[in-house]
């Protein structure tokens, strides 16, 4: 099974993810792949979840809060700036109200809740979180690739959709007891007028976001999950680790690529320096070993290049690495 | 003359409300329709709504109308028919419709405030105490009372079956609004059916079998006697039925109040709406076409001093706990109603409205007391003879004169018109009840829930105040109960007077018209309690066996600190009228 | 090769005698653990207790050390004075997600509501928050406690940790804000009430209180240059100096101390001769690239630079090496 | 009196008795529901923005969004929230 062939079987799955531990090449992948899937006329948007993102790094464009910025035809790139989604976020509330009420200025009270509510820790994160609802649920492109960069923080992403969701659902229910007792009143006293609860609606509405999110990142019809790993003794463990955690998301693995693979013509040469030989006996003995755990699930091995990637020539080197001349048809 | 009693009373109603009330309203309190009311200004959906006047009379008068204006005049009558027709005209003229307007002006303009705070503000934190203190003995009072009456007519055979497929018919409303989702109009038509059918069925000789049946488990003539009381014997029925209507409560107290207390007394509403519009009509009817006799069989007078209850002043200012003026009207008015009104002048005709609509019901019940002294069939209601003693409970006269007053309707036997009044009667009893048994609940949660725990337990409230009331119920004599009732419940009227006669001397209005009031009922409300101690303690001289002790230290006690607090209370008020009197003078001055 | 005006790890520490909290982070891969694992043993070698703690969700030093380390300090084997320690945030989770419970509790039974409240207020603790300070909760309470000499924290990826160090500050303007809305509360309260009895205590003020106390504790603790510093570690490559390039400044926002830039995984140059491969040379030659802008952009700041290891680090034996080489 | 006042007087009449039988049926049973439901909402603010009153919930990111619709019940909530109540309030 080679990664291509991934894409050609399962033409629904247009969330793909890269996962796996820090500093594994999880960026470098998505916008290989990003690269790869454009170069065949998809809409793709690769974007970063990450406050550290390091697409503009890779891509060398500062692309940082500036929305999906075009890289090349039907490629775009996207960095969520947290600090600029809350202000949006909260002048979107400000406006709700001046307009609802005809306010001309935010009573003072008010104000200083909505400030006081970005101070909160999860409030950065939960601004990406909504952004990425927003970006998914537009629905403006043919492939999401979504560069999730730290396991800790895919996990966090995972869970903070399920404890969002558990909210929801338990003040909905609150919401909806509520409804009953206010129907409860109509029709005692035969009023036949009930005004639509507009809370309600709002909570339906949070609720339809988050659970479209939150579905397509479980569904293994519509998402690929892809695992970078390396050949070494502490990343096979911790993958292996990992990857339980992802199970206990119900995320399903799509396969696992395996990184920074010594080229072992370079390792062989007489001239190889110390290092990059005993690093290359090394790296045999835990590829056998991937082999052995991971067998068939390995979709690509990806030889180290002899620099970092960063730039579209690099980009299209290394999808070439993960995909070879293979193509989507 | 029972037409003409009733026409007197209407009268007095008019001309009370429309020259006397409505000239306080709008020049000594000065209601203003446009001032915001706190229902209107702090309208949080829970403890302040708004609701337009006519809504909140009809909440107002069935919040007030219990078994006070009805079992006060049957019992009272014993003194003679006048006195108590000329305390209940007199009464709701210059005192009962002051209270209940009065009180909710008072809590209208306190931020909604209710009885407890508005003690606090205006006498002291020591009144606050004791006004709670006052209040459950008061409420306890009322259960034992009410639920002797209920006991007693649910002994009566063609009662109970029919008060039991009402409370079902009831619960099956309950489920069809809430739960089916269902039509109100339908639901009330299928119910109410239901219910009459079943009051129906109730009167049938089948099932007057198997009350017969119950009410003989335990023998019948002298051996259906349990045991005696210092006033007389318990009978096995009243004893079981008390423990019936009890239950009964208790399923009202801790059942959603969806369930069961509020769709049961809908079902009833509607009895208890055609028992009222039926009988008054009825009395016209019988009036002017003599299908029933209407003259008054008992004397305008009989004695200053009956024998069993006292003399006329003060017990029969107290026997007459409703109709003329009630304690519980300014609970009602202070919580319920003062919080709902959406306008200042609203205030007047629901409060004093629906009191002057009270006391034409308690004339419904001395007319249907005064005109019959006994049945057809020849059993004794009243004993002619020996002082005119009532010889059955309140409820039985009732239930006799609805009887009559109702087989004007073609279709409602003699039986069918019995039942109803009865159940009537005791549907008024058990919402009270029901309501009191929830905030003795709620009060013993509070006051010492954070002692024992245990107490934060709705059943653990709720068994405890119902354990208390049939220690009340099986040890004490009923008159005895409901006078004392009687007392603490106008004794708390007169509270209410004081604190209305403070806040309006705070506030520099006259307030003469409230404070005389207020002594009169201190000063009756006090010697009847005094009195009733001083007997009660005096009975447990006599050998009578332990229960009998009991039962009169008990009813005893009870008096004297009701007594003993009001004095406290009267004391702590006066001062603070001097203090209001003197800063409203300060302010005035300035 | 280092600047000639930096000081090294061993003349930065020998500077800072009072030094007692220091953390390693950067982008991730680039060996926060290892580092963080090498200064704990540097600094057990000098003959301080010291404890190794990560705050990274997805913990590694289990891995790395060869002994589980989960959920308590524990001895590490091989390097007296050492104690290691992954902290477990699920406990404290459950303990604040309970206290919350119970104040929303208190206040209930103050403003009287009806129905099933418990069930919904549950919910109030149904918040992403509680995960996200729970981490810092934890960390502070272990520098509270006081029960070492020194400590090294192996941070999550640099996000994380900026967010971990930073929250004292979002903390306390949360904090300060809500003692003012308990403040304004009170007061209203006092206005609403008939019994003007004042209210002789109140629970939500003296958790906002210590809550505030603690959050200002652990400021001072963090932003104090003599007792904690923050290193980044760096690969030569552009993403991570990218990384860390950003965070400096975000750290300096935040008036947590840097105490500077290790680099790791240098490609030694003697070792490779020219003979070698073109790729290797290439690598090589990168690498150097990035060394000088490492130089132009941090210079006096980069404490150490490691060579690239012939294995992965592992084990005891391997973090001494690197220990004697970081503290050079 | 005209027709039309006569018609108009009428339909008030029949409004009125329809709204006392209303007040005495079951104005309490609306009005239990009610009070219910406004006791949800008002737990329903306490946990959504229960910070607003310096009970330390942290406000979920969510909750802003239903701010809005909240703004007109704040100060009646506030109120209920913090005043003082007496045992006698539970008679209503």
């Amino acid at each position: 099974m080679s990664l291509a062939k991934i894409f050609r079987e399962n033409p629904d799955r247009r969330y793909i993810m890269f996962g796996g531990k820090g500093g594994l090449g999880k960026t470098t992948f998505s916008a290989a792949t990003g690269y790869w899937l454009a170069k065949q006329g998809k809409r793709v948007l690769v974007f970063s979840v990450d406050p550290q993102a390091s697409l503009s790094d890779i891509f060398r464009r500062d692309i940082f809060g500036k929305g999906a910025v075009e890289i090349m035809p039907n490629l775009y790139a996207q960095e969520i700036d947290a600090d600029q989604h809350i202000r949006e976020y909260q002048e979107e509330i400000r406006q709700k109200i001046r307009d609802m009420y005809g306010f001309d200025e935010i009573p003072e009270e008010i104000e200083s809740y909505i400030q006081a509510a970005s101070a909160e820790p999860a409030m950065e994160e939960s601004a990406i979180f909504d952004q990425v609802v927003d970006i998914v649920v537009a629905g403006e492109f043919d492939y999401y690739i979504y560069d999730l960069v730290p396991l800790g923080h895919a996990l966090y992403y995972l869970s903070m959709a399920s404890v969002y969701d558990q909210w929801i659902s338990k003040i909905t229910k609150l919401r909806e007891e509520m409804r009953e007792y206010e129907q409860m009143a109509a029709r005692v006293s035969r009023n036949k007028e009930l005004q639509e609860d507009k809370i309600l609606e709002e909570l339906q509405d949070i609720r339809y976001r988050i659970s479209t999110s939150s579905s397509i990142l479980t569904d293994p019809q519509k998402t690929a999950f892809f695992f970078a790993l390396v050949p070494e003794e502490m990343i096979l463990i911790d993958t292996e680790k990992a990857a339980k955690l992802f199970a206990r998301y119900q995320v399903p693995i799509s396969g696992y690529i395996v990184n920074r693979i010594i080229p072992p013509a370079v390792a062989q040469s007489e001239h190889a320096p110390a290092y990059l030989r005993n690093r290359y006996e090394m790296q045999k003995k835990y590829l056998r070993q991937i082999d052995e755990k991971f067998g068939k699930e390995v979709l690509a091995q990806v030889e180290e290049m002899e620099r970092d990637v960063t730039g579209l020539n690099m980009i299209e080197r290394m999808a070439q690495a993960m995909f070879g001349e293979e193509t989507l048809e | 003359m029972a037409a003409v009693v009733l026409l007197i009373a209407l009268a007095v109603a008019y001309v009370g409300y429309k020259f006397y009330a409505v000239k306080i309203d709008r020049q000594v309190i000065e209601a203003n329709p446009k001032k915001a009311t706190p229902a209107v200004m702090y309208n949080d959906g829970v403890d302040f709504m708004p609701a337009s006047g006519s809504v909140l009379f009809g909440y107002q008068f069935k919040s007030i109308a219990a078994l006070g204006p009805i079992v006060g005049p049957i019992v009272a009558v014993q003194w003679g028919w006048l006195p108590a027709f000329l305390w209940l005209m007199l009464g709701v003229l210059f005192i009962g419709w002051v209270q209940d307007y009065a009180a909710a002006m008072m809590a209208m303009r306190n931020d909604g405030l209710t009885m407890g705070g508005l003690a606090y503000k205006f006498i002291s934190p020591r009144a606050r105490g004791i006004l709670l203190a006052f209040l459950y003995f008061y409420l306890l009072l009322i259960m034992g009372a009410f639920g002797a009456v209920v006991a007693g007519l649910l002994s009566n055979p063609v009662v109970p079956i029919g008060l039991l497929i009402l409370t079902l018919a009831g619960i099956l409303a309950g489920q069809m609004t809430y739960r089916w989702k269902m039509d109100l109009v339908m639901t009330t038509i299928v119910t109410v059916l239901i219910a009459l059918i079943g009051i129906w069925l109730g009167t049938t000789g089948a099932a007057q079998d198997i009350v017969k049946a119950i009410n003989a488990m335990a023998g019948t003539g002298d051996k259906h006697i349990l045991y005696n009381t210092p006033y007389g014997p318990m009978t096995w029925p009243k004893f079981f039925w008390g423990i019936v209507a009890l239950a009964f409560c208790y399923l009202g107290s801790v059942l959603p109040i969806w369930r069961f207390a509020q769709p049961v007394n809908y079902v009833s509403f509607w009895f208890v709406a055609l028992g009222l519009v039926g009988s008054v009509l009825g009395v016209f009817v019988a009036a002017l076409f003599g299908t029933t006799n209407v003259s008054f069989q008992i004397p305008a007078f009989v004695t200053w001093n009956q024998p069993k209850l006292g003399w006329l002043w003060p017990m029969l200012f107290v026997t007459i706990s409703c109709g003329a003026i009630s304690g519980w009207h300014s609970l009602v008015s202070t919580a319920g109603t003062a919080r709902q009104l959406e306008k200042e002048t609203d205030a007047l005709p629901v409060g004093a409205g629906a009191m002057f609509t009270e006391a034409v019901l308690a004339t419904m019940a001395l007319i249907f007391a005064a005109t019959a002294i006994a049945k057809p069939d020849g059993s004794i209601l009243y004993d002619a003879k020996n002082m005119y003693f009532l010889k059955t409970g309140a409820g039985g006269i009732w239930m006799y004169g609805m009887a009559r007053f109702l087989s004007w309707i073609p279709g409602i036997s003699p039986a069918m018109g019995g039942a109803i009044g009865a159940i009537f009667l005791a549907v008024m009893a058990l919402t009270v009840m029901q309501l009191v048994l929830r905030f003795m609940r709620v009060a013993s949660a509070e006051l010492v829930g954070d002692k024992i725990p245990a107490f934060k337990n709705p059943h653990v409230g709720t068994i405890v105040a119902i354990l208390f009331t049939f220690l009340i119920l099986w040890t004490a004599f009923w008159q005895r109960i409901w006078v004392l009732f009687g007392g603490a419940n106008q004794l708390f009227a007169g509270l209410a007077l004081l604190l209305i006669t403070i806040w309006l001397a705070s506030e520099g209005r006259k307030y003469a018209w409230a404070f005389w009031p207020a002594v009169f009922m201190y000063a009756t409300t006090v010697m009847a309690l005094l009195v009733v101690a001083w007997k009660s303690f005096v009975a447990m001289g006599s050998a009578k066996g332990a229960a009998f002790a009991f039962g009169n230290a008990v009813a005893g006690l009870i008096g004297l600190f009701l007594a003993i607090t009001a004095i406290v209370l009267a004391i702590d008020g006066l001062k603070s009228l001097a203090k209001a009197k003197q800063k409203a003078a300060a302010r005035a001055g300035d | 090769m280092n600047a000639q005006n930096a000081l090294t790890m061993r003349e930065f520490m020998d500077s800072k005698p009072q030094m007692k909290y220091i953390f390693f982070g950067g982008k991730g891969g680039v060996g926060k653990t290892v580092l963080a694992g090498a200064a704990a043993v540097a600094m057990a070698q000098r003959g301080k207790r010291v404890l190794l703690a990560s705050t990274n969700p997805v913990h590694s030093l289990s891995g790395m050390l060869g002994q589980d380390v989960f959920g308590k300090a524990t001895p590490v084997e091989g390097v007296p004075n050492l104690w290691a320690h992954e902290i477990d945030t699920r406990e404290t989770i459950e303990r604040s997600k309970q206290e919350i419970k119970e104040k929303i509790e208190w206040f209930l039974k103050y403003a009287e509501i009806k129905g099933r409240a418990d069930e919904f207020v549950e919910s109030a603790t149904m918040n992403p928050a509680f995960e996200e300070s729970a981490m810092f909760e934890n960390m502070i309470e272990i520098m509270f406690k006081d029960e070492y000499d020194f400590y090294v924290f192996d941070t999550a990826p640099t996000a994380n940790a900026r967010r971990l160090l930073g929250m004292s500050s979002v903390y306390s303007l949360w904090v300060n804000k809500m003692m003012q809305s308990r403040k304004e509360a009170q007061q209203m309260k006092l206005k609403l009430s008939f019994s003007r009895k004042k209210e002789e205590e109140d629970p939500l003020m003296d958790y906002l209180i210590s809550f505030r106390d603690r959050m200002e504790r652990a400021k001072v603790l963090l932003t104090d240059p003599e007792k904690t510093a923050f290193f980044f570690v760096t690969l030569p490559e552009a993403l991570p100096i990218a990384v860390i390039k950003r965070f400096i400044n975000w750290f300096e926002e935040f008036g947590i101390p840097i105490g500077g830039v290790v680099v790791n995984m240098r490609i030694d140059p003697s070792q490779v001769s020219e003979q070698a491969d073109e790729f290797v040379r290439n690598r090589v030659k990168m690498q150097a690239e990035y060394m000088e802008e490492i130089d132009r952009l941090f210079g006096p700041m980069v404490r150490a630079v490691l060579p690239l290891f012939e294995t992965e680090i592992r084990g005891i034996d391997m973090l001494k090496r690197t220990a004697s080489l970081l503290f050079a | 009196m005209t027709e039309e006042e006569k018609r108009s007087f009428l339909k008030r009449m029949l409004q009125s008795i329809q709204d006392v039988i209303y007040g005495m049926a079951s104005h309490d049973m609306a009005r239990q529901a009610l009070k219910t439901r406004g006791s949800m909402e008002h737990l329903f603010i306490l946990i959504t923005m229960g910070d607003l009153l310096g009970v330390p919930i942290l406000p979920p990111y969510y909750s802003l969004r239903l701010l809005p619709y909240v703004v007109p019940q704040i100060s009646t909530w506030k109120r209920r929230m913090l005043r003082e109540r007496d045992l006698t309030d539970a008679l209503a």
